[in-house]
């Protein structure tokens, strides 16, 4: 970044030399230093160790070199998903989605220029109330885990009770998260491995479909059991299952929480995520986030246009008394930016996909993975561990320690499923959670299976 | 902004859900060869979801028009205030999007060297820039870095065994609405402290309330008047003199970054707004990212992760001593920190130092020249934004509501409205530095027109905006009759039974 | 479209080179930091290049309001005759972006083996399609490929020792202008057949003309009226029979894709254009790329590169024995290719037939919806375009050029007018397959409704568009006085001298 | 691509079984068979052996697989050029270019809903003159060597002479096209060595610049010869070089063609490319290809908005009475679709660069290139053939013959430079045309030195 005299200081700044003369000159100021004169001058400009600037192509390359350090740029096979999968997401998600209209656009407070992040936000909702079973949805919170937590603090509001219950088996960072929002609300979250194990205390039941170790649930039992306590049933979901299995909110789900990430985009290390948060519409004015009603023009016809008669429809921030920014302390969370982004690429992903697709897309991801777990499952020395009807991953147990396994695997370049040996189910020790996704290939489970083979024969 | 074509239909009321016909498709998706296996017992299953069936030229064709409907930074000035709606370099999106990035799995870090070093470095860089060295990357926008900074407060008091008395959080009325719904959520009280002539904190107010019961105070800096809390240093060690903590919200960093760190102010623990300051496109509403850099006393309670460079090099996630946990399932809004870093590496300390120094010229020079037509409550040198008074106006019967309105049909995006709350019809404008001279001059421009019809012809501006594909939407009506999902109300009257609760 | 904004400038008037500031900049181009090699003497040497000085902000804004003032496929119908403006799928776009694609050089094709195998693939399947199994993908559009055909049957008529009594090639009257241009650029004078009252051409004056002067006959099939070439067959035989070559304008073969194959008309050789029929996008006007496919008799001439398979497997690019030789310095518009194998690899026959079963189904539809409103000089079964004629309203003192003017203030593109030129006012529109039927019907209702206007209110047609970002210009003016350049006539008075030739 | 039964037939096909019974119903056919029933009975519906359909994830995963096997996917370190050059190219270029109002529009028929593609080929324009220093430019034609041989051919035409000179060294692939237009037009090509040797049968000279061995050539002389000789001067030039070298059309050139592709995009094998052409005024009428001009609104004020008072700038495709389409067989050329969108991508980077940049760019390739030159000279064997300035490439002559080199350089994962084993003049013989650009790293020049300095050691 070293300038010519009279240059602008950055390509994202406009101003030159000439300009900022002329605009102190205005403003009554000898030099740009006096913007700065009302903080205190012994706290001035400090020294800041940063390294030094790139240009854009020096840039490009730094970071180039970075990203071939992540394993991921060599696109080895992998067999791991405990919470991320890697999703088919159709070319038109990111092409329409990085369209910088959508893109560069904030939060939409003016509805007349921002219609086309407001509708498609409705669109969201419509698609996240159809998918879950349920009559409401938000616009979208950061992700799954902290949905999850918001769903555990409005439980705990229309209940008035003080605790929550995870049933086990569910993923350790939902959990974890939950406990955090939990510290601040002073809630007390207690994992239970059976839903009779609810009692009188707790706002609420939060049960993932599939469960961690990938195993379909039956909700409809849980759920009972939770409305028999006066507790609510949070559910939280992995939205391409739904394309299979029976919508939460019919099983008697009261609010369906999920992560949309991979059917937006692909899995980037965890995030940006997505929140899903839909529930019952009684809950409608207590729910977290950001809502979008359709409404219609004030006034009808318009002036110029003949052709105009009647008001048109059009989509605006609604509800927002339930929201920081005018409840304050009293607001139903401190919500502000989201996802919308990631809503949209979803939104675009589960609208190319249609109601077809979408059935297509989770069936193939289903025998993808069963095919491959039958294919491991007959390898001398490696066993599947049964668990009832599961989805897309699966505990594979084989001759040697998980770690090991794991460790082979890596060296003949595949990224094995996680190490479960640190759980505290007896049928996940010394077992690795395996996942397969419809975008698994053939190829690589072959791969993997002469892997094991390898594995197999030394032992 | 599209003029409605002859004939055309009203495009809002034909949602996705509306187009198409059954059986097309917009993508084809492989079909299973091999042996197919049984599906799990029907009562877990389900038929279909009801979703649009549109080709993909239809889908392209709807989505595309919707993004016409939308304004966005790289459509015109957009000085939404308290937002840093600044240009967002198209390089970032390359680099964030490279495959081996991309395509990075969370939960094998050790895979991730590339990534975390990314990390490691914005932590560091993070840290010298605020001068509060210990920084989580975890919250994926400000309000969750907020939320993340007062449970370690929380935390912090609690070791300390003052929780059970300390059960106050002072925010400032000038705050934005996170700061006392933060409070709320981590499960303090608030107590609003009022803002002096000056646009400060009222420091007689705020030293009135200072004891044993205060956990902390939020301070925005610059505050949300576009101001800085002239004697802040000594608010903060009024603070620590109770044994309080001073929480520093970021968002506003933008005017000051690389002029001054919050470290040396008396801050213990700031939140920043990356998708503001370090330039992330802002998606719509997100996605966003909110670190939080914390003095060695918080460091502890971090949320989880942190990045940390082992003996040998290799770099890993971190999960600090006391840590209040984990923010989201993973580990924060990565994509967004690649961006950050990508964008702090551009520009470098002279670069930052010459963002808030036009940004500031630039808010100070629109300050000047809309000076004579709108009144300044706070009639101060301003850093990035200024906030302006529309009650000249409302005299003559317009509304702040109306002049942005009439913005719009200028082809400018809107200022904040009525917002900070203390200021009667605000407007509050924040060019940034990727503005011109000669854009601040045209939004000027713009504005000093809008105030002279506001004289000549009050009632003309109740029609702005003019030249949108809708007009004015009337907000009351979704409110009290909501309409939140196709198919609406005619199918299945939704969210018209009000609140039930148990 | 953009509705101006109040007090917006004159848009068109401000060119990049009149926007931003001298000392603004849009990129930060690195600065070499090692030891210095002078430069070479100064004679060799400029000062600088003009060149715009914007903010890379002020760049985007420019390029964004520029691309806001198109109309695309993606915005809405774009029924162009003669060029099928279908949907362009936007995961070929993806596969053609692959690094591995993208960065492959071009003087190493061992190093491409990927890249090589897509193109001979791709030779194969175009092979297929038409009957014609010699491929060469060199040509960069149809014009080119025209080209390459004419001068393959000028190599084998010169190796036939027949060159110089053989000058003349036969164009129909409804030929693209492409057609009679190549031939004379491939040194052949040409003879104009023309066409007979049901739109096929004059076999009486084919025959005529048939002896051994004639080299070639250009035909396009299905031909630039939308009509099939009725007696194709017996033509090329009537040619064969006289020493002449067939060449095929494939331009649209979208109309018949997987319904017959040129080779089995007797077509020697034909061009496709793979960014019509195989779905590339446009562009503003490329790029395009133009195959050819040659009969077993032509196969020596190919231009060069074809893309062979060695015995090892191991592919490379060849030069045909008596290659015409190459038409671009390298090996064609690849990338185009690439999209194309993939939208091949997309549909498979089934789909492809369903490509021209779609096309003529909606081409047809559009004839009977306009039957009754508009004259159709060739009242037949159409294939995948109809070429309507607007001579029934010139009566009422409307032309063609006002009826599709007004057509874009429906929010349509409008068809292809004056061409071809055989058709008075002709109106020639092609739909094509990817247009829904309630497209079709929303279209012709358009048309309707200006047919009614130009007998309701004539002159109010002349006043369209109304709705879109400039009107009407003034192309006489562009053409007298020719300012084709920035800074334009009051700096420089370029292009106003005419033509001086030496 | 097996569909439902009432299923459309492809996603980009919208009509479903209903809407085609209902069209044919309308149309009065039977069958959509009866849309084909003019075609030749026997011919019809052919069988052709096309491979099955491939939905979106499986098409994806084949074209990654094919990309996989170029030895591009793995980022190698380059040196090869010769016609193609690895550039930097902005991220606003392909940002911006590939907005799809400008990527699905086709040529520019309808100016009112068009002015984005006009106006930035207008832009193209003048800043083709700029560069080339010459009055009017066209919108670019296929490539560089296709532009110069229509160069070529409007010499002819200009001059009625019947021959060309191609001055050596010159692109081989130029020659080539050169030769196959001049074929069709009956014109003779000459290869000479020295600009003395032009006779007055040629229409025109053509010169590359930097020539193809790399040397920075002064045109000045070159054209004076022409001139004398009554031919017309063609320069064919690497347009980033103009960021520093004299723009030919002060130096006397008549024409000037270039490659526009490696500003606009990646090498991409070669293709799509860009072809620069632009001429002396005197030839505008004569030019080939397509043609932007300024004008105005017809009418001045236009109803409706009342703001409006003087007529609007526009631009329209101008001059077309030299276009095939109007003046068919006396057309200057038949070409038609061109390259529109490597136009618009290479005005984009160039504005984007600006004066400062666009030197500073083309200073940092001949730095580096100078750079590596000198290391590589250093190299015990190893000597760079002195020519005279160069800009991007030099001869390298090893202490093995240049296929040797270049396979052992393979072998350490370089990409060297062209053999030019096979070229005539004498000091290329034995040499590797070796090419260094601005993006060609540090660590890359590393690695061609520890490899030669390990091909110096072996032998
Ligand atoms: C001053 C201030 N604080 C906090 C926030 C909250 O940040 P976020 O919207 O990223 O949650 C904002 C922005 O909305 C803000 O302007
Ligand atoms: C019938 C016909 N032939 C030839 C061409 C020339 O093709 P291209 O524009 O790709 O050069 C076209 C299209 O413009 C055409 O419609």
């Amino acid at each position: 970044m070293k300038g010519r005299a009279g240059a602008a200081p950055t390509p994202y700044i406009p101003n030159t030399d000439a300009d900022r003369a002329a605009m102190l000159a205005r403003v009554g100021l000898a030099s740009t230093e006096e913007l700065f004169k009302e903080l205190p001058a012994d706290q001035r400009d400090p020294p800041i160790d940063l390294p030094p600037s790139l240009g854009e192509l020096d840039l490009l390359e730094h970071l180039r070199v970075l990203a071939r350090r992540n394993a991921a740029a060599q696109e080895r096979p992998s067999f791991l998903g405990a919470g991320a999968y890697r999703r088919f997401v159709p070319a038109v998600t990111g092409s329409l989605a990085a369209r910088s209209e959508f893109m560069t656009a904030y939060t939409p407070y003016q509805p007349e220029i921002s219609q086309g992040t407001l509708q498609s936000a409705f669109e969201f909702q419509s698609v996240v109330c159809e998918l879950t079973g349920l009559a409401v949805a938000n616009t979208g919170l950061y992700d799954g885990a902290s949905a999850t937590a918001e769903a555990c603090l409005l439980a705990a509001r229309v209940t008035r009770r003080s605790a929550v219950a995870l049933l086990e088996p569910i993923h350790p960072g939902t959990a974890d998260v939950v406990r955090t929002y939990a510290y601040g609300a002073g809630l007390r979250v207690d994992m239970i491995g059976s839903a009779a194990q609810m009692t009188g205390e707790h706002a609420a039941v939060v049960v993932q479909q599939p469960d961690f170790l990938g195993t379909i649930r039956d909700i409809e039992p849980i759920a009972e059991t939770a409305h028999a306590a006066g507790a609510l049933c949070v559910t939280v979901v992995d939205p391409l299952t739904l394309g299979l299995l029976r919508a939460p909110g019919d099983a008697g789900a009261d609010i369906v929480t999920g992560e949309g990430r991979d059917l937006a985009g692909p899995v980037a290390f965890g995030g940006p995520s997505l929140g899903l948060f839909a529930a019952r519409e009684v809950y409608l004015r207590q729910m977290p986030g950001r809502i979008v009603g359709r409404t219609q023009e004030q006034h009808g016809a318009r002036g110029g246009d003949e052709s105009e008669a009647s008001p048109r429809t059009g989509y605006v921030l609604t509800l927002q008394t339930r929201e920081q920014f005018i409840r304050r302390e009293r607001a139903t969370s401190n919500f502000s930016t989201g996802q919308s982004l990631l809503a949209l690429a979803f939104t675009i992903t589960l609208q190319a996909l249609g109601p077809q697709g979408l059935r297509e897309q989770a069936a193939l991801c289903y025998q993808k993975a069963h095919n491959a777990a039958a294919r491991a499952a007959a390898l001398p020395g490696f066993a599947v561990v049964e668990r009832g009807p599961w989805f897309q991953e699966f505990l594979l147990r084989g001759p040697l320690p998980a770690a090991a396994v794991r460790a082979a695997l890596a060296e003949r370049g595949i990224e094995a499923g996680l190490d479960m040996s640190d759980r505290s189910e007896p049928e996940a020790r010394a077992a690795l959670l395996m996942c397969v996704t419809e975008t698994t290939t053939e190829q690589e489970v072959d791969a993997l299976v002469a892997a094991l083979t390898a594995i197999g024969d030394v032992t | 902004m599209i003029e409605r074509a002859i004939g055309e239909e009203d495009f809002g009321a034909r949602l996705a859900f509306d187009r198409g016909a059954a059986g097309r498709r917009a993508v084809a998706v492989p079909q299973w060869q091999g042996r197919e296996t049984p599906l799990p017992a029907a009562h877990l299953l389900r038929d279909s979801v009801r979703l649009p069936e549109l080709s993909q030229g239809e889908l392209v064709r709807y989505y595309t028009a919707l993004a016409q409907r939308n304004f966005g930074v790289d459509t015109g000035s957009y000085p939404l205030g308290s937002c840093s709606m600044k240009y967002n370099p198209k390089v970032n999106d390359v680099v964030a999007s490279l495959p081996g990035f991309a395509n990075a799995h969370p939960a094998e870090p050790e895979a991730a060297q590339g990534t975390l070093r990314i990390l490691l470095d914005l932590q560091r860089a993070l840290g010298a820039i605020t001068g509060l060295p210990h920084v989580s990357l975890a919250p994926a926008a400000g309000a969750q870095g907020e939320l993340a900074g007062i449970l370690m407060i929380r935390r912090a008091l609690e070791q300390r065994g003052e929780l059970g008395k300390r059960r106050r959080v002072l925010v400032p009325d000038s705050a934005h609405g996170t700061n006392p719904a933060t409070a709320a959520m981590a499960g303090f009280t608030v107590t609003q402290i009022p803002t002096a002539a000056d646009g400060a904190m009222d420091r007689a107010a705020l030293a009135a309330e200072l004891d044993g019961s205060v956990a902390a105070m939020m301070v925005t800096l610059p505050n949300t008047l576009g101001l800085w809390e002239t004697g802040i240093e000594e608010a903060a060690r009024d603070l620590h003199r109770v044994g309080a903590f001073v929480y520093g919200d970021g968002a506003n960093l933008n005017a000051i970054v690389g002029r001054v760190r919050y470290g040396d102010l008396g801050i213990d623990i700031a939140h920043l707004n990356l998708h503001k300051t370090f330039s992330t496109p802002h998606g719509g509403g997100g996605p966003g990212a909110g670190p939080v850099c914390a003095s060695t006393a918080l460091a502890p309670y971090l949320p989880a992760p942190v990045v940390v460079e082992g003996s040998t090099g290799t770099l890993a996630l971190h999960r600090p001593r006391e840590s209040i946990g984990q923010l989201q399932q993973f580990h924060g809004s990565v994509g967004v920190l690649v961006r950050a870093y990508a964008y702090i590496r551009t520009l470098g300390l002279a670069g930052l130092r010459a963002v808030s120094e036009n940004a500031d010229l630039n808010a100070n020079y629109l300050r000047v020249l809309l000076e004579p037509h709108y009144d300044l409550p706070h009639p101060r040198r301003v850093l990035h934004e200024v906030v302006f008074s529309g009650s000249r106006q409302r005299k003559a019967g317009v509304r702040a509501y109306d002049i942005v309105k009439r913005l719009i049909d200028y082809g400018l995006h809107p200022p904040t409205v009525y917002f900070p709350l203390i200021v009667d019809e605000a407007l509050m404008i924040e060019p940034t530095e990727t503005e011109s001279r000669e854009d601040i001059e045209r939004y000027a421009a713009a504005l000093v027109a809008i105030a002279e019809e506001a004289e000549r012809d009050p009632e003309a501006l109740e029609e702005a905006p003019q030249h949108t594909p809708v007009g004015r939407l009337d907000e009351t009506r979704a409110a009290r009759r909501p309409v939140l999902r196709w198919p609406g109300p005619e199918t299945e009257p939704c969210g018209s039974k009000g609140t039930v609760e148990r």
